[in-house]
C-alpha cells in the first residue's frame, strides 16, 4: 500500500489554499505550512488578477480613467469613485455644486450598504451557513436596483464626473431609497436575530484571531479590521471630506478585538449609513450637478496631491503626481484590503484552519482590489 | 423454509430499493426545501415541480468518467463508495415499518443498526486516506474523531431506552409505546418510562443523529469551506453519487431509529385514529424528522471541529451518562 | 500638536539646510509649481493641506531614511503605503512613503527619497513596520527599485518569473 | 456550572429562534424571476452597448466628428465617413463597435454634441465566437429600418 501523503520529516506539510478554493473569494492563493490541522506558517501569494491600473493611469486621459475605479472593488465601487473624482477636483480645483456632493454621499453609503451585505452573506456562508447569504442578496438586490435606475448599470457604475455626476436623480429615486430604509431596518434586526445571536456562530467567531493594535498600526490596517480592535479611525471622521461634517453619525468602535468584534463593527455600520442617507435625503439641495462652467479638459497644475476616502473596504488612498498634461504622470491607488490581507500571515500562525479560514472572511476581502 | 426465505429476499429487494428511491427523492425534497426557505424556487424545469431532476442527475452522474487520481490506493478508493451505501441498506431490513412490514425482526435489531452504523465512518476513513488528497486525509481524520465523539452519548441515550423497554427488539420498544402519544418515550412523567428527562434524551439523541450523519451542522467532514468538498474532493462520476445517497440513507435510517425509539414507531397519536394504517403514521414521523434535518441544515452555519467535541465530551456526554443514571434509579424506585 | 512634533523631530536631521526650508514653508503655492524643474533639497517642508492633502513633506537621503521612519514608528503613526515615481529627466528614482494617523491629531507625513536609475538601491523599512513589506516588493515589481535587506524580495503582482518593471517610463511592453 | 447550563439554556433558544425565521421565509413567496422564460424590461438609463440615432429619413445623425472614438478609454469604437459632392456634411460609412473591449462606460455617448449615438437595451449577449461581439453598427441601423 504505497502513503497518500508524504509527511516532511519534521511532520509538518504544505496545504496550498486556493487559488481555486471555495473560502478564499476569488483567486487568491495561501500556502499554509500545517502541522495536522494547525497552521503554523503561512504565506499570501496574490496578483494572480493584477491589471496594472496605474499603468492604465498614466496612459490614459483624466475622464478616461474614470471608469477604472469602478473595476477594482465591484461590490463597493462608488466609494473609490469618489475618491478618485475628489482627488482630481482638489488639484485642478474645480467646484463641486452642493446637490451633486450630497448625492455622492447618498449613493456612496447606499454602496456601503450594498457591500457590507454581501460581505455578511458571504462570510455566514465561510462559517457554512448559507441561507443569510440569499437573504442578505434580496436587499442588496433593492440597492442595486434604486442605484440602476440613477447610474445605469448594476456594479460598475461610471456615475461620478470631475465636477459633479453623470445624470441627476429623480423623486422616484428618493422615494425609492425612503421605502429602503425601514425596509433594510427591519432586515437587520432578521439578521441579528438569525445569526448574531446564534450560538454556533458566536462560538465560532468569539476570542478567534485577536488582532492588537499595534499589529493594526504597523500594517496599516483600517475598516472594520481597525475598529474591530479599538482603534476609533475613519476617514470620514479624523479627516472629514464632502459633505460628511454636514451628517450626525457615530463610528462604532469594539475593543474585543476578535473576529466577532469586526463582524460587529460592520453590522453596526449599516445602521449608521442608513442614517446618514436618511439625512441626506433630508437635506438633498435643489441645484445644478454640474458646475455652470463644465470643466472641458482636466490638467491639474504640476504637483504632487493625495486623497484619502473610507470606502466600504476601509481607508483608500490615491496619490497623483501630476507634470501638467494631459494624463497624470503617475497615480497610486492605496487599496484597503492590500493592508488588511497583509495582516493575515503574522496573524494566523499558529490558528486551526478553521479559525484560519473564518478570519480571513472577517478581513472583507476583494481579490480584484487587492490585486489592482 | 423456502417460503421464509423468498420472503427475505423479497423484503431485502424492497428495503434497497425504498433505500435508494428515498435517498434520491430527498435530494430533489431538499433542493426544494432549501430553495424555499431561500425564497427560489427551486429545480422546476425537469417533469412536475421538477421531480424528474433526480432520475436524470443520476443518469448525468452515471454518464460520467470514474477518475481515480494517480498514487490513489485504487482498491479502497473504489470499496469506499459502496461501503458508504451498503451499511444504510443493511439496517433497513431489521426496521419495522409497522406491526406486519418489516423484513427480518431480530431480537438484537438495535444493536445491529448500531454495528452497521459504525461501518459507516469507514467509508470517509478509506475515501479520505485513498484519495491521496491532503484535504481528503484531513477531513477523514476529523471524521473518526466525530465518530467516536458522537457514538458515545448515541449509545447511552439508546441503552436508557432499551432499559425502559427491557428489550432490544424494535418492535418491542414501539409496542411498548402503544395506546396513544401519551405513551411515547419523548413525552416525560406520562410516556412508560415516567422519566422527567426524556426530552432532554430525545434532543440529544437527535443531535447525536445530526453529527453521525455528517449533516449540518455538523457537516465537518466535507466543511466545503474549509476542505474544499473533504473526502469525496477527488470523487466525480458515481462515486459521488453513491456517496450523496448514501448521506441520505443514513438520514432516513437515524430518523427511523429516532422514530422507533422516542416517537412510538407506527402507533397513532391518538387512540381513535389508529384505523389508519400503521405505516402511514411511522412514514409521517419520519418525513416529519426528515423535514426537520434540512430546516436545521438551511438555517445554521457550521461548528468547528473542536466546537464539537466540546459539544460532545463536555456536555452530551455528562447529561446522558446523568440521565442513565437517573432512569436507572427511578427504575429501583418504582 | 503632532504636526510640529513631527515637523522637529525631522528637521532634526538636516541640521544645515534648516534656515533654508523656512521660506519655502511660507510661500506656499508658488513654490511647489517649480519643483519639477529645479531637484529639490533635502529638508523637511509644510504643505497647503487643503490643495495637496498632506501636511508634512520630507525629502531625506536614502541612508536617513531608517532615522526618519523611526521617528515616525515612535510617534504612533501607521502605514498608508510605499510607492515609487519614476523621474527619468533627472535620472532618478523616488520612492515615497505614506503616513497617517489613527486618533483625531489629523496629520499625513510623506517621506521622500531619491536614488540614482541606474543602481536603485534604498534600505527596507520591513524591521521597523512588518507592513511594508508587500508594499515594498510591490515597489520592486513595478519599479526595479531593492530594498536593502528584504526578507523576500521577490515578484508580488507580478509573475513570479517577471524580469521587467512596467512603471518605469522607458518600459516598452 | 450556573454559566454552564445558562449558555446551554441560551444556545438552544437561540438556535430555535433561527429555525423560527427560516419557518416563517419558508411560506414567503418567492422573490427570484427565472430568467429565460421571464425576463425584465431594462430601466430607462440601462447601459447597453452603443447604438446610432437616426433621423427622420432613417439615415444616422452622426456627421463623423471623431469625438467618441477619441473620448473611447479602450479604443473600441472605430469610424471612417466620406464627403460625397455637393453636400455639406460628412456621411458616415462606417461604424465598428468592438464589444469585445468595451467598458460601457458611456464616455463616447457623452461626448457626442450631435445626438448622434444612444445606449441599446440589450443585454441578452452571449456567444461563443469573439467575431459575433464587433457590431457593425451602421448595418444594425439598416436592419432596424427594414
Amino acid at each position: 500500500m504505497n502513503s497518500p501523503i508524504e509527511l516532511q520529516p519534521d511532520e509538518t506539510f504544505i496545504l496550498n489554499v486556493g487559488p481555486q478554493h471555495p473560502a478564499t473569494h476569488g483567486v487568491l492563493r495561501v500556502k499554509m505550512e500545517m502541522s495536522g490541522e494547525y497552521i503554523v506558517q503561512a504565506e499570501t501569494v496574490i496578483g494572480y488578477i493584477h491589471r496594472m491600473h496605474e499603468k492604465m493611469g498614466e496612459i490614459k486621459t483624466y475622464p478616461q480613467f474614470l471608469m477604472n475605479l469602478s473595476r477594482m472593488d465591484y461590490l463597493g465601487a462608488l466609494g473609490y469613485s469618489h475618491g478618485h473624482v475628489l482627488l482630481i477636483e482638489k488639484a485642478s480645483a474645480i467646484e463641486v455644486p452642493e446637490r451633486a456632493e450630497y448625492i455622492r454621499a447618498i449613493t456612496v453609503e447606499m454602496n456601503r450598504i450594498a457591500s457590507h451585505l454581501f460581505w455578511f452573506g458571504a462570510f455566514v456562508m465561510d462559517l457554512g451557513g448559507f441561507s443569510p447569504l440569499m437573504y442578505a442578496l434580496q436587499d442588496r438586490e433593492h440597492i442595486l436596483d434604486i442605484l440602476e435606475r440613477v447610474t445605469g448599470s448594476r456594479l460598475t457604475y461610471c456615475y461620478y464626473r470631475f465636477g459633479g455626476l453623470y445624470n441627476d436623480v429623480d423623486d422616484e429615486f428618493v422615494s425609492a431609497t425612503r421605502r429602503f430604509i425601514p425596509r433594510m431596518r427591519k432586515s437587520l434586526k432578521k439578521y441579528h436575530k438569525l445569526v448574531t445571536g446564534n450560538i454556533i456562530f458566536r462560538k465560532r467567531l468569539e476570542g478567534i484571531a485577536p488582532l492588537s493594535q499595534e499589529m493594526c498600526r504597523k500594517y496599516g490596517a483600517s475598516s472594520a479590521v481597525a475598529r474591530g480592535s479599538g482603534i476609533n479611525f475613519d476617514v470620514r471622521k479624523n479627516e472629514p471630506y464632502s459633505v460628511y461634517p454636514e451628517f450626525d453619525f457615530d463610528v462604532p468602535v469594539f475593543h474585543e478585538c476578535d473576529s466577532l468584534a469586526r463582524y460587529n463593527v460592520r453590522m453596526e455600520e449599516m445602521e449608521q449609513s442608513l442614517r446618514i442617507i436618511e439625512q441626506g435625503l433630508d437635506k438633498l439641495p435643489d441645484g445644478p450637478i454640474m458646475p455652470v462652467k463644465k470643466p472641458k479638459l482636466i490638467k491639474p497644475p504640476a504637483g504632487d496631491y493625495y486623497q484619502a476616502v473610507e470606502t466600504a473596504r476601509g481607508s483608500f488612498g490615491i496619490r497623483l503626481v501630476s507634470d501638467g498634461g494631459k494624463s497624470p504622470y503617475r497615480l497610486k491607488l492605496r487599496s484597503p484590503t492590500y493592508s488588511n490581507m497583509h495582516l493575515f500571515d503574522e496573524a494566523c500562525r499558529g490558528m486551526l484552519i478553521t479559525d484560519a479560514l473564518a478570519f480571513m472572511g472577517s478581513l472583507d476581502l476583494v481579490i480584484p482590489e487587492i490585486d489592482r | 423454509m423456502s417460503l421464509t426465505l423468498l420472503n427475505v429476499i423479497v423484503a431485502v429487494v424492497i428495503a434497497i430499493g425504498f433505500a435508494a428511491l428515498n435517498a434520491a427523492y430527498l435530494v430533489w425534497a431538499e433542493r426544494r426545501g432549501a430553495a424555499r426557505i431561500q425564497r427560489r424556487p427551486g429545480p422546476n424545469i425537469n417533469g412536475p415541480f421538477g421531480l424528474l431532476q433526480p432520475p436524470l442527475d443520476g443518469i448525468k452522474l452515471m454518464a460520467k468518467q470514474l477518475t481515480i487520481p494517480g498514487g490513489a490506493d485504487k482498491v479502497l478508493f473504489v470499496a469506499a463508495p459502496v461501503l458508504a451505501m451498503f451499511p444504510a441498506i443493511m439496517s433497513f431490513v431489521t426496521i419495522p415499518f409497522s406491526e406486519t412490514i418489516v423484513a427480518k425482526n431480530m431480537n438484537v435489531g438495535v444493536l445491529m443498526i448500531f454495528a452497521f452504523a459504525s461501518m459507516g465512518g469507514m467509508s470517509l476513513v478509506f475515501a479520505g486516506w485513498s484519495s491521496r488528497n491532503k484535504y481528503a486525509m484531513m477531513s477523514s481524520v476529523r471524521a473518526v474523531s466525530q465518530a467516536v465523539a458522537y457514538e458515545i452519548p448515541m449509545l447511552i441515550t439508546t441503552i436508557t431506552v432499551v432499559m425502559i423497554a427491557g428489550s432490544m427488539d424494535l418492535m418491542e420498544i414501539v409496542r411498548q409505546q402503544s395506546g396513544s402519544i401519551l405513551n411515547w418515550n419523548i413525552l416525560p412523567i406520562f410516556g412508560t418510562s415516567h422519566n422527567i428527562l426524556m426530552p432532554m434524551s430525545f434532543l440529544i439523541f437527535f443531535t447525536c443523529t445530526l453529527a453521525e450523519t455528517n449533516r449540518a451542522p455538523f457537516d465537518l467532514g466535507e466543511a466545503e469551506s474549509e476542505l474544499v468538498a473533504g473526502f469525496h474532493t477527488e470523487y466525480g462520476s458515481m462515486g459521488f453519487g453513491l456517496f450523496f445517497m448514501g448521506e441520505y440513507a443514513n438520514i432516513v435510517i437515524g430518523s427511523c431509529l429516532t422514530t422507533i425509539l422516542f416517537l412510538g414507531g407506527w402507533n397513532a397519536p391518538l387512540p381513535f385514529l389508529s384505523f389508519i394504517p400503521g405505516v402511514f403514521w411511522f412514514l409521517l414521523k419520519l418525513y416529519m424528522l426528515i423535514a426537520t434535518f434540512i430546516w436545521i441544515r438551511w438555517t445554521f452555519p457550521r461548528t468547528t471541529i473542536y466546537g464539537l467535541l466540546n459539544l460532545s465530551w463536555k456536555i452530551l456526554i455528562p447529561l446522558s451518562l446523568f440521565n442513565l443514571l437517573f432512569t436507572a434509579g427511578l427504575m429501583k424506585v418504582f | 500638536m503632532i504636526l510640529e512634533k513631527t515637523k522637529l523631530a525631522l528637521q532634526n536631521l538636516f541640521p544645515a539646510s534648516e534656515p533654508n526650508e523656512v521660506p519655502t514653508k511660507e510661500a506656499g503655492e508658488e513654490q511647489d509649481k517649480k519643483i519639477p524643474e529645479e531637484p529639490r533639497q533635502n529638508g523637511v517642508l509644510e504643505r497647503n493641506y487643503a490643495v495637496h492633502g498632506y501636511h508634512l513633506d520630507a525629502q531625506v537621503a536614502p541612508d536617513q531614511l531608517l532615522d526618519a521612519i523611526t521617528i515616525l514608528d515612535e510617534a504612533k503613526y501607521f502605514i498608508e503605503s510605499i510607492t515609487g515615481v519614476d523621474w527619468i529627466k533627472e535620472n532618478q528614482l523616488e520612492v515615497i512613503y505614506d503616513f497617517a494617523r489613527y486618533d483625531f491629531d489629523l496629520c499625513r507625513v510623506v517621506i521622500r527619497t531619491r536614488v540614482d536609475r541606474k543602481k536603485p538601491v534604498v534600505p527596507t523599512i520591513t524591521g521597523i513596520y512588518a507592513g511594508a513589506n508587500w508594499h515594498e516588493r510591490e515597489t520592486h515589481d513595478f519599479f526595479g527599485i531593492k530594498f536593502e535587506g528584504h526578507p523576500h524580495l521577490i515578484p508580488l503582482l507580478l509573475p513570479e518569473d517577471a524580469d521587467y518593471h512596467p512603471l518605469l517610463k522607458d518600459f516598452k511592453a | 456550572m450556573v454559566t454552564y447550563f445558562s449558555e446551554i439554556y441560551h444556545g438552544l433558544i437561540s438556535l430555535f429562534v433561527g429555525m423560527g425565521i427560516t419557518f416563517k421565509e419558508f411560506f414567503k413567496p418567492t422573490v427570484t424571476v427565472s430568467y429565460p422564460y421571464e425576463t425584465l424590461t431594462m430601466c430607462d438609463r440601462y447601459r447597453g452597448h452603443i447604438e446610432l440615432i437616426e433621423d427622420e429619413e432613417g439615415k444616422p445623425n452622426c456627421v463623423v466628428c471623431g469625438l467618441c472614438e477619441r473620448a473611447c478609454p479602450s479604443n473600441c469604437i472605430s469610424l471612417a465617413g466620406e464627403k460625397p459632392e455637393g453636400e455639406k456634411k460628412k456621411v458616415l460609412t462606417k461604424y465598428i463597435l468592438d464589444f469585445t473591449t468595451c467598458s460601457l462606460c458611456g464616455s463616447c455617448v457623452e461626448s457626442c454634441n450631435f445626438n448622434a449615438l444612444t445606449f441599446s437595451k440589450e443585454y441578452n449577449l452571449a456567444s461563443t465566437r469573439k467575431e459575433d461581439f464587433i457590431f457593425d453598427l451602421l448595418k444594425r441601423l439598416e436592419d432596424r429600418n427594414k
